[in-house]
């Protein structure tokens, strides 16, 4: 890479910062300041304002790990596997916020931590999942075996979200309904200023995540460079 | 079944070009080209770690190559067809055999897995010839490390592979086991099958083989044939290569 | 096509052979299946919670552990003294040997339910007899499922250090569809409800077992690799 | 109906797991910076 080059992505990287800390900045005015208590749920509720972008942040992320997946076991490319790895791991940080943001909701609010309830229950289990395919990725050693079974498991692992969902679903449910997007169409059930508030943190989540992204992406690589370099040396000594 | 019976493009059994395999930072094979005539028997010497059995893996078609060809008995091993695996047999340390079967349920098994016509004749014979037909009724598990490693080479030659592999087969030998097998592939190489073996060995691997190379990081330092080469200087440069763990290619050992 | 059934059946028959010679496989798996029965059985008190209530739950944690089991040891054999690189150097599409491998996974796996329901019947005090085949539908519908991806996943388990641990870990969370699925089920059946009231259920598992076949024949050459 | 401290805490949990992840990733890059410009010293010393 040429210096130039380098200078030039650092900037890119800069102007990220300061978009998602602008971002987060807005929606945190948005949550405490703009948005209206909610009349049932009382101040409580404005935990959904980064519980729901946070779960969205997950999800998006396990969709990016069966998406590089799919296209490392078609072009054996490390740079699909770097991308894999790297989105699993921010995804399960995120699920574990979910599971942790959840429960302290429903405590007040169902008045137990834990209910079994569909989504809570399915967010769960796919926490288990991609935790168990970190472990996959932890337990063996670099080398194209680890990156072609870790991309089977993050296949597997996505392909089982829909079976998942009505699974649990069927089984029981006490999650509210999704206000966003009713019946009766996109954003009917909320408060204008309240769907405003959510889409800002929506868009300044997904911005942390790409910033996360080229962090992590950039620790693979370092160490990618040193363990080439280390390779060199043992050779040349 | 002789070994141009099958229409080939060339008369070379093994044909390497530019071959590499890396992932990531790791290069097992780097920039291999060679050719081996039919009938030739290849010795390949190096360090561990040099990507011999990388290399012996990528043309045998169990794992695919990062870039460039090898073409293995006519056919292109990167398509991983099934045919191709039909012309090779594959002799390493580990047996591939099923230590709770018989050796007669063993070779049926992988007949069967070959296709062949009738499995349990040729079984017997392939027993027969490796001179295990006496035992042929003890389970696996109880057979010693020669016997074991004649019957993988029973269970390696059951289909009558024109090209053999062998990755490192005098390894955990003693000296008669290791005599029986040296004997059967003077036999196989009388029978003109190409083989293409790797080995630590330097007098055992220079006493049958036509021509030899010395593979190092991944490539070939050295690929020559017997007759240019004297033994001594040869074991110096192995040697040297072994210690060094170095490339050196342009080291000539005469 | 010919030749693919005659390795398939192939390899069936070697992992038969194997198993009537040893007979570790099957009395393993029996026998911790009926104890992990037996363990519910003394932490579940049956004079206060209804038999057939929790039943079904008892019943199908025994199949899956001691199924588990049943996995890691069929690949362990092949593992053992590099035999799958034996099988995977035979001109046999990958395939073949997942399936050979499916089908006798499958098949063992049968045979140790079809001895486990007796007992399991004498055990609750529930009379099977009357519901016996929609039971034995979602028992194959359930077993297929599991072992479609057991076997896939313990052919990817079995290159780890750490098989014994890895395969449960990362079989469980991807099973927990199918198992909630076979357990409701299995649970209304022996209620007396008939088939045709949980056909959403059997749906679910049935495009389970498919998509996840589907899934193995796509990626087996993936993991199936040296 | 006062379920402020509830919403702290969990304020308090994402903020700083996400502040924690990314300080510990910072910490980590610059750790694996630092090694490998030591690496690449000593690699053109020795040549």
């Amino acid at each position: 890479m040429n210096p130039d080059a380098v200078e030039e992505k650092q900037e890119e990287g800069n102007i990220l910062v300061w978009l998602t800390g602008f971002g987060l900045l807005m929606a945190m005015i948005g949550i405490f300041i703009y948005v209206p208590t909610e009349r049932t749920e009382g101040v409580i509720q404005r935990i959904m304002y980064f519980h729901v972008p946070c779960a969205w942040l997950s999800f998006f992320a396990f969709f990016v790990v069966f998406i590089c997946s799919i296209l490392f076991l078609w072009k054996k490319d490390r740079e699909w596997d770097i991308y894999a790895h790297a989105s699993a791991g921010i995804g399960v940080v995120f699920c574990s916020l979910v599971l942790i943001t959840g429960p302290i909701w429903a405590r007040p609010i169902w008045g137990a931590w834990w209910v079994w309830d569909a989504r809570l229950t399915s967010t769960l289990i796919l926490w288990l999942i991609y935790v168990a395919y970190l472990m996959l990725r932890a337990q063996s050693d670099a080398g194209s075996m680890r990156a072609r079974y870790a991309a089977v498991l993050g296949i597997v692992g996505f392909l089982n979200i829909p079976f998942i969902h009505f699974s649990v679903l069927w089984w029981r449910t006490f999650h509210p309904q999704p206000k966003v997007i009713t019946n009766e169409g996109i954003g009917k059930g909320m408060d204008p200023s309240m769907l405003a508030t959510l889409g800002l943190s929506l868009f300044a989540f997904t911005l942390l995540y790409f910033l996360l992204m080229g962090e992590r992406v950039r620790q693979e690589k370092l160490k990618d460079e040193i363990d080439r370099l280390k390779r060199e040396k043992l050779y040349s000594s | 079944m002789v070994d141009n019976s099958k229409p080939s493009p060339s008369d070379n059994a093994i044909e390497v070009r530019q071959l590499r395999k890396e992932f990531g930072v790791l290069k097992a094979v780097d920039g291999v080209s060679f050719d081996l005539k039919h009938g030739e028997f290849l010795s390949i010497f190096g360090p561990n770690g040099a990507g011999k059995t990388t290399l012996i893996k990528i043309l045998t078609g169990l794992t695919r190559p990062s870039s460039g060809t090898a073409r293995v008995a006519g056919y292109e091993v990167e398509e991983g067809i099934p045919a191709m695996r039909r012309e090779i047999g594959v002799i390493s340390h580990s047996s591939a055999l099923y230590a709770d079967l018989t050796p007669l349920e063993n070779l049926i098994f992988f007949g069967k897995m070959y296709g062949l016509e009738h499995p349990q004749e040729s079984a017997q014979t392939a027993l027969e010839d490796v001179g295990l037909a006496p035992r042929r009724h003890d389970r696996v598990r109880t057979f010693s490390r020669g016997m074991l490693q004649r019957l993988s080479i029973a269970r390696a030659i059951l289909h009558e592979p024109s090209i053999l592999f062998l990755d490192e087969p005098f390894t955990g030998l003693d000296i008669h086991a290791s005599n029986v097998l040296k004997e059967h592939l003077q036999t196989l190489h009388n029978k003109k099958r190409t083989i293409l073996m790797t080995t630590h060995d330097v007098s055992c691997g220079l006493e049958m083989c036509d021509k030899v190379a010395l593979q190092v990081m991944g490539q070939f330092a050295f690929f020559e044939d017997i007759k240019d080469i004297v033994k001594e200087n040869f074991e110096t440069l192995y040697f040297d290569a072994v210690r060094n763990n170095q490339f050196t290619m342009g080291i000539r050992p005469h | 096509m010919n030749l693919f059934l005659s390795q398939v059946s192939a390899i069936v028959w070697k992992d038969f052979v194997t198993e009537l010679k040893t007979r570790e496989l099957f009395s393993a798996m029996f026998i911790f299946a009926l104890l992990v029965i037996l363990i519910f059985i003394f932490s579940v008190n049956l004079s206060i919670v209804k038999a057939s209530e929790v039943g079904p739950g008892i019943l199908w944690v025994a199949f899956l552990f001691s199924g588990t089991l049943g996995l890691n040891r069929s690949f362990v054999l092949e593992k053992e003294n590099g035999c799958l690189m034996g099988l995977m150097l035979a001109p046999a599409d990958r395939t073949a040997i997942y399936f050979g491998k499916l089908i006798s996974n499958l098949v063992f796996l049968s045979i140790m339910e079809l001895f486990i329901l007796p007992l399991f019947m004498i055990f609750f005090n529930i009379d099977l007899i009357e519901y016996l085949l929609p039971l034995l539908l979602v028992i194959f519908l359930g077993t297929l499922g599991f072992c479609a991806l057991g076997t896939l996943l313990s052919s990817l388990a079995s290159n780890l250090k750490t098989r014994e641990i890895m395969l449960p870990i990362l079989l469980y969370p991807l099973l927990v569809p199918i198992v909630i699925g076979v357990v409701r089920m299995t649970g209304q059946i022996l209620a007396g409800e008939p088939l045709s009231g949980m056909m959403n259920w059997i749906g679910l598992t049935a495009s389970f077992d498919i998509i996840y076949i589907g899934v193995s024949i796509m990626t087996i050459d993936h993991i199936l690799e040296e | 109906m006062d379920n402020l401290g509830f919403l702290f805490a969990a304020n308090v949990c994402v903020w700083g797991g996400i502040v924690f992840y990314v300080y510990t990733l910072k910490q980590r890059n610059r750790a694996l910076e630092k090694d490998l410009d030591l690496l690449k010293e000593t690699l053109s010393k020795e040549r």
